[in-house]
């Protein structure tokens, strides 16, 4: 799902490649790009799981306002993926509630 | 409303904070027809702006008696009794010294505790960390106070409201009361700003600060003075503690609350720029509410991790000896007042609000509070400099 | 701007039930239409009022996503123009900051 | 504390301009902004900018992005970038969060140009993932590279449902429609135009009922609503799609600049109460672009001028007189950009008639497209022998590239900018394609209605990948997106002064010259 090569823009310029875990699976994506991006090229859309009703949730503003796409990373809750820049081997996990389900980690 | 038109109830109440609305609702129960008077819009002033705590391990003497007719009945009262949740639980509280000087001050409550029929259990660091291991190494003992409770100070004071409401008790909005006048030397009649008149045989004040001006415009007053405290609440997170727990001289406190997120506040003494148009939503100077959140994660270090997500802050009617005032004023028949709750009037609002009723209903009364006058505070002894009372 | 109170005493009607009362209005706290619209019913009418009565805004984003959908929603039920309404207050820090990092301020030193 | 001359708040088009103002009046001058890049929107904003070339039109937002952070940085402005202001206190002091710490600043002046967020609307299932900001979409797919979807359903035909529809089809995203409850196309016809013709659909008068899907978006039910905006009962359809984009308009960031008390107002968004000059109720603080009032990019610079010559005064680092003479100018460059069907006094508004008393077409406004029988009432539509130029511009907004692009006078828009373009009589063009290029809205096409007899040829703007070489078949697709005929690619131009927008000439049948006007490549 990644814009190869964009008529306008060209190629983006991205960081180095880095590996990443998802709940426990290892994904790859761009230094510094906002960990959202990396989980949307990888096809990952569900950010979390809302705490009163268990409702799916994703990217919504892609700004950091809205504060939908929180997710746990390296252990930290409700981090706002969308503005968050992906580093190599961070843990990002489904949130679940208030927290990540038992067993994601690695 | 036409300015000549004069509305007429039994019982006047000025401020509908959460001690107005509770009388409001115990006397609306009572059968009794009640109108409030709110400067501003239901419940904006220091009612919610406070950490919901009824901290009995620092109440004075003279307060306790209402602290403990709050926790043991009408707290739980109001739990059963109102339409939403106000979240009332008998948390019981850890109030910490950092220094043995401190601790050995604060054991000086004791005999006082007992008598009131309180619990209180002291502890030094390391007992209060193996029970509580996030507290600071720092910490040189605890208090653990069993009648410590919180409740949700917007839904209280809300729920009162919206009950009062339901019950039959006026509302309204943006009605300033500037005076209050006599008929025949009894309290007769409010005047508000825009001249609007309302007429009953009972007034009460339960307006914060603005309680001096409307004393004062009957030739009564309270010595009392403004101070700013600070709140700022966390985002949710899992469960850590579910005591409310309180710093050491400091006074800065904090409780999760049920739904996850932590409240916490205080007072940084610092209330500069209070100039003329400079208003008080959130604090007024930058560095109030940093030096609060730096003082707390001090005590709980495992808040440092916590995203603070809101901060705002209020006034304090705050007295000489900062404990409250209420009475049925002798002065003045049918003039009833409570206020100069000093930083810590919501623990006590509910009990506060159901004695006003009590007053005013004339039966007998719940808690004692005749310690809780108006006309205790008198100058200095002029010659030693310490504190007199009447 | 002065913003118009609506008259307590003056009485809305009783409170119907609508078919899209469920729908999710503040993302952060999943309160839905209808809980806002019974609140409006529950006395509350301001939009201070509802966010302490419901927790609508006071979630996470501090009602930046649903500020404007609850105003409209209030505003119908008590029969006035949302621009009469004032939106909730805005408070610091107007984005969630860690503890920590809230803790260390400087500024003093030019 | 540390006080600076002029803070100013928000990186963008307002807040870059108004900071290079306080900065040349010899402001010590700081900038922050919350993103890790400045230009706020502009960074995003990868299409051409309307207006005359004082108001850097047919210059792409991206670069004008650029160019201001360059003038910025040379006029001395200090810019702050991931340094987020959580909060402005009494006394003109704000405090920044610094990624590790927070720091507090004061000022003589603050200029708060915190610009807007996306309105949202809830509908059933408008919590799923797949339903965002089309904001969000842009963010995502020009400033990450990431496509936002695969299948999209924009809500919303505001100018910024179009752009964006425009640009997830530059992405390479597939759009299934575009939504509007309201019965009529709300942004520049000529933007809707260059959409349409790739052959997306327009449902004006409908709405969304439901995103349905239980991880994700999987389908998309829409409706026709009657004029109270109710869903009329058995015209509900449901589309595939895996993502649905909420364009429904923008609200003013007006949180921070609510904190100092300065006295609001409602204009369909809570805004300050600025005067002219972008002065609040408090003395020293000020405010400019979209968080007072939301306009177009172009109008937000020039605001930031504005006011960093108010805030320079106010503080005395300019005398009156200068004031004076440097704003005047300003508000004449403002006034050009507020004129026209779409200017600010104008919304809400149905107009029906242009300035030159010509019907607006309804077609346009309905579907999104241009009839052909509509076409020949506009002054730009000739039919002529050989090569000509065909405007199809057809509302009146304050645009002029057309006229400065042609080398050899083709096109004239007349005395106000606003007025539509014409192309003169006696003028002989060359087929050198630089209006079709120019051209913000992608309107102008170069026709030849007749080459030999049984062909004609069509020269028209393409900004897609991949580019169709010379030789290409395909099909010639109508203003509705329609194939219509056959079609040759016979010369494709791009070159560096043309910026990225391609211009291509097809071989259509000769009958078709007057109704092609995009090409799509048989695969």
């Amino acid at each position: 799902m990644r814009i190869a090569k964009h008529p306008i823009l060209g190629e983006y310029e991205k960081g180095r490649k880095v590996k990443f875990y998802f709940d426990g699976k290892e994904m790859e994506g761009y230094e510094d790009e906002p960990i959202a991006a990396a989980l949307r090229a990888a096809g990952v859309t569900t950010h979390r799981h809302t705490r009163r009703n268990g409702r799916p949730r994703g990217i919504f503003c892609a700004i950091g306002r809205c504060t939908d796409c929180v997710m746990v990373v390296d252990g930290e809750i409700n981090v706002r993926t969308c503005i968050t820049p992906l580093k190599e081997g961070m843990r990002v996990q489904t949130q679940y509630g208030l927290s990540a389900k038992e067993g994601t980690e690695e | 409303m036409s300015s000549k038109e004069v509305r007429k109830s039994d019982i006047i109440i000025i401020g509908s904070g959460a001690v107005g609305n509770a009388a409001a609702y115990f006397l609306s129960s009572a059968g009794r027809s009640v109108t409030v008077l709110e400067k501003d819009t239901v419940g904006n002033g220091s009612s919610v702006r406070n950490g919901g705590q009824n901290k009995m391990n620092t109440r004075g003497e003279p307060e306790l008696s209402l602290g403990m007719y709050g926790v043991t009945e009408i707290w739980p009262r109001l739990q059963k009794e109102l339409d939403v949740d106000i979240e009332f639980r008998k948390t019981g509280g850890y109030r910490n010294a950092l220094t043995d000087d401190e601790m050995e001050n604060m054991q000086k409550f004791w005999p006082i505790a007992k008598k009131y029929g309180m619990h209180i259990e002291y502890m030094d660091g390391t007992e209060l960390r193996k029970r509580v291991p996030q507290f600071s190494e720092r910490i040189a003992g605890a208090a653990h106070c069993e009648e410590d409770t919180w409740s949700n100070p917007l839904k209280t004071t809300l729920g009162l409201y919206s009950k009062a409401r339901a019950l039959g008790a006026k509302y309204y909005d943006h009605e300033k009361a500037v005076s209050i006048e006599t008929v025949k030397g009894r309290a007769k009649r409010v005047v508000t700003e825009c001249g609007h008149i309302y007429e009953a045989d009972k007034i009460c004040i339960t307006a914060c600060f603005g309680s001096r001006a409307l004393l004062n415009s009957v030739s009564l007053d309270v010595p009392f003075t403004h101070a700013l405290c600070e709140i700022f609440v966390t985002e949710p997170v899992p469960r850590i503690l579910d005591e409310i727990f309180i710093g050491s001289k400091g006074g800065y406190y904090g409780t999760q609350t049920i739904h996850g997120s932590i409240v916490m506040g205080g007072g940084s003494r610092i209330g500069a720029f209070q100039r003329e148009g400079n208003h008080v939503e959130f604090t007024l100077t930058p560095d109030n509410v940093p030096s609060g959140i730096k003082g707390l994660t001090d005590l709980f270090p495992s808040l440092e991790n916590i995203k603070i997500v809101r901060s705002w802050s209020g006034w304090h009617d705050r007295t000489p000896d900062d404990m409250c005032c209420i009475e049925a004023i002798d002065e003045i028949p049918g003039l009833y007042a409570a206020c100069g709750f000093s930083g810590h009037g919501f623990g006590i609002s509910a009990p506060v609000g159901k004695v006003l009723s009590e007053l005013m209903l004339e039966q007998p009364l719940g808690a004692d509070i005749s310690k809780l006058k108006f006309n205790r505070f008198m100058p200095i002894d002029a010659f030693t400099g310490d504190d007199r009372k009447r | 701007m002065e913003y118009k109170v609506f008259d307590r005493t003056k009485p809305i009607g009783e409170f119907t039930a609508q078919p899209d009362d469920d729908l999710i209005i503040c993302r952060c706290e999943e309160i839905t239409k209808g809980e806002i619209r019974k609140a409006v019913y529950d006395g509350m009418y301001t939009i201070n009022e509802i966010k302490r009565y419901l927790r609508a805004g006071m979630g996470l984003c501090q009602g930046l996503t649903c500020g404007r959908n609850v105003k409209d929603i209030v505003a119908r039920e008590l029969g006035i123009s949302p621009a009469e309404l004032e939106e909730a207050t805005p408070r610091p820090p107007a984005r969630p900051v860690t503890a920590k990092v809230y803790a260390d301020c400087r500024g003093e030193e030019d | 504390m540390k006080r600076y001359d002029l803070i100013v708040i928000g990186a963008g088009p307002a807040g870059l301009s108004a900071a290079i103002e306080g900065a040349k009046a010899g402001m010590r001058t700081a900038l922050f902004d919350e993103n890790e890049k400045p230009g706020g929107q502009l960074f995003k904003q990868i299409h051409k900018f309307f207006g005359s070339k004082e108001h850097k039109a047919k210059i792409r937002g991206i670069n004008i992005g650029g160019e201001l952070l360059k003038e910025a940085e040379t006029a001395g402005v200090e810019v702050h970038l991931s340094s987020t202001v959580i909060g402005i206190y009494p006394e003109k002091c704000i405090s920044v969060n610094r990624g590790d710490h927070i720091e507090n600043y004061r000022a003589e002046a603050i200029i708060v140009a915190t610009g807007a967020a996306e309105r949202m609307i809830p509908f059933k299932g408008w919590d799923l993932p797949g339903v965002l900001g089309a904001g969000a979409a842009q963010t995502m797919m020009n400033l990450h590279g990431v496509m936002p979807g695969n299948k999209i359903v924009m809500m919303g035909t505001g100018n910024v449902g179009l752009v964006v529809s425009f640009q997830l089809l530059q992405a390479g995203c597939q759009v299934e429609a575009l939504i509007d409850a309201a019965p009529r196309v709300g942004g520049y016809g000529v933007h809707a135009a260059k959409v349409a013709r790739t052959g997306v659909p327009f449902y004006l008068s409908h709405t969304i009922v439901e995103a349905k899907g239980t991880d994700h978006v999987e389908s998309v039910v829409i409706g026709q609503v009657d004029e109270k905006f109710r869903i009329i009962p058995g015209t509900e359809k449901e589309m595939e799609a895996d993502t649905v984009c909420v364009a429904v308009g923008l609200n003013p960031m007006s949180q921070l600049v609510r904190m100092t008390g300065c006295e609001m107002k409602e204009v369909g968004g809570l805004v300050p109460a600025c005067d002219e000059y972008g002065a609040t109720s408090i003395p020293g603080i000020f405010a400019a672009g979209d968080v007072s009032g939301i306009e177009e990019a172009s109008s937000a610079m020039i605001e930031g001028h504005i006011t960093g010559l108010a805030a320079a005064k106010y503080a005395g680092w300019i005398e009156e007189d200068t004031f004076k003479t440097q704003v005047e100018e300003r508000t004449a460059s403002l006034e050009k950009l507020r004129q026209g069907m779409f200017a600010p006094q104008n919304k809400g508004k149905k107009i029906e008639k242009t300035d030159e008393g010509l019907p607006v077409s309804a077609s346009l406004l309905e579907r999104g497209y241009m009839d052909a029988n509509e076409m020949e009432t506009y002054p730009g539509v000739v039919k002529k022998e050989g090569v000509h130029p065909v405007i199809e511009c057809s509302q009146n907004i304050p645009c002029d590239p057309c006229q400065e692009a042609c080398p050899f006078g083709c096109i004239k828009v007349g005395e106000r900018i606003t007025d539509l373009p014409a192309v003169t009589e006696d003028s002989v063009c060359k087929n050198c394609g630089a209006c079709v290029a120019a051209c913000p809205g992608q309107a102008i096409f170069l026709v030849n209605e007749d080459e030999d007899g049984t062909y004609g040829t069509v020269t028209l703007p393409y900004e897609f990948l991949p580019l169709p070489q010379a030789g290409d078949r395909g099909k010639g697709l109508d203003r509705s997106g329609r194939p219509v005929c056959d079609a040759e690619v016979v010369k494709v131009q791009d070159t560096n002064a043309f910026d990225k927008t391609a211009v291509l000439t097809m071989r259509v049948p000769r009958e078709y010259a007057m109704t092609a006007r995009f090409f799509k490549k048989e695969v």
